[in-house]
């Protein structure tokens, strides 16, 4: 019973894994938490989207519930 | 309404003359396409290598972006391929093409195509230099 | 100033990846090319055979253009080929291939080229319809 | 000694011929006769553009010498 957590390209680079198990609260509590545990990830966060089970997240308050993912997605660079 | 042809996330080789292929019809006059290539530089400095990753939803998407330029422009097929993983220098990372019955429509729709790839799909870029640095690009 | 790498005013087949591959290089970071197809329809009716002529100075004249495409617009490679004789439906007339560092040049000037071979060579084409009638297009 | 008359297109399908030998003068004088000889040409020649010696002539006023090619080029419909 925990979030699951999913870092994508300079994010992942960042905190050198790609995914983590956290604790549930709000989306803004977890990012906090990894950027404590991987302080390299103050930088990218805040270029940073969002998902929550793959739906776009506007808001950082939402809650993230056991059994979720938040995938950290740094801006796209595609082309 | 326009036909999406084909929409392709892969990190196989992908071809220009094969998304051509796929949006040739006898009733189309025109076709258009963009291949954007791997460059040996970027900003004035040498790339030795690159690699694209891919967002697992990366496929639906280029899906869901396909059908919205076949939707916005009178044109008849639209198909789209984006390759991942490492790409040699030279080599095409994004292929798009169009046909229409007039060729302003599919100028039109294939550098739309292109331009709302870019923005809406997740797959992110990373380059190494020939200085040994290496950066993921759009991350400052 | 950007190099003419290819024109060609020919009987022969002419094909969009031989165009996008006499373009490419290490710094392009985009090819764009059009293909000009015969369509089995012109204005809803339909075209069972179609023959271009071309008069003896058209591939000194697409030269010119092609070098006139190369000056105008911040790109590395222009090429442009136009099939005259008889072609068969679906098979392409016209194919223009640019490359440049980065997109909007390429689309820009791939589409400037296009209308420039249609305002400027002296090429003209003869449809056959359905119906036994046939047309010099643009000759009222 | 003549002019030579080459005719492209829809020029030389209303003619019948792809080329003539015509006395040197006006090229307006030329046409009027061409017109005169292939009446089908009538309706062909207003939309037409022509070569002197392969250059653009703007001018049909301008006078076409013996030896000299003077092209009829209907609009063009290439690409």
């Amino acid at each position: 019973m925990a979030v699951t957590v999913r870092l994508f390209a300079a994010a992942r680079a960042a905190a050198g894994v790609s995914q983590l198990e956290v604790a549930a609260g709000s989306v803004q509590g977890i990012l906090d938490s990894l950027v404590e545990s991987h302080p390299a990830l103050r930088q990218v966060l805040p270029q940073c989207s969002y998902l929550l089970d793959e739906l776009a997240l506007h808001d950082l308050g939402s809650q993230v519930n056991d059994d979720s993912t938040l995938d950290i997605l740094p801006p796209f660079a595609g082309g | 309404m326009a036909n999406v042809a084909r929409v392709l996330v892969t990190t196989e080789v992908i071809s220009v003359s094969d998304l051509a292929a796929a949006v040739r019809s006898n009733t189309a006059g025109a076709i258009v396409t963009f291949s954007g290539d791997v460059r040996d530089n970027d900003h004035g400095r040498e790339v030795t290598s690159l690699e694209y990753e891919a967002h697992p939803s990366a496929q639906g998407l280029l899906e869901k972006v396909a059908s919205e330029i076949a939707g916005r422009h009178d044109v008849l097929d639209v198909a789209v391929a984006h390759r991942h993983g490492p790409i040699p220098i030279g080599e095409a990372a994004l292929i798009a093409a169009v046909s229409a019955k007039h060729r302003k429509a599919a100028f039109d729709a294939c550098a739309d195509l292109v331009d709302e790839v870019k923005a809406q799909i997740p797959i992110w870029k990373h380059q190494v230099f020939a200085d040994g640095t290496d950066e993921w690009v759009n991350c400052a």
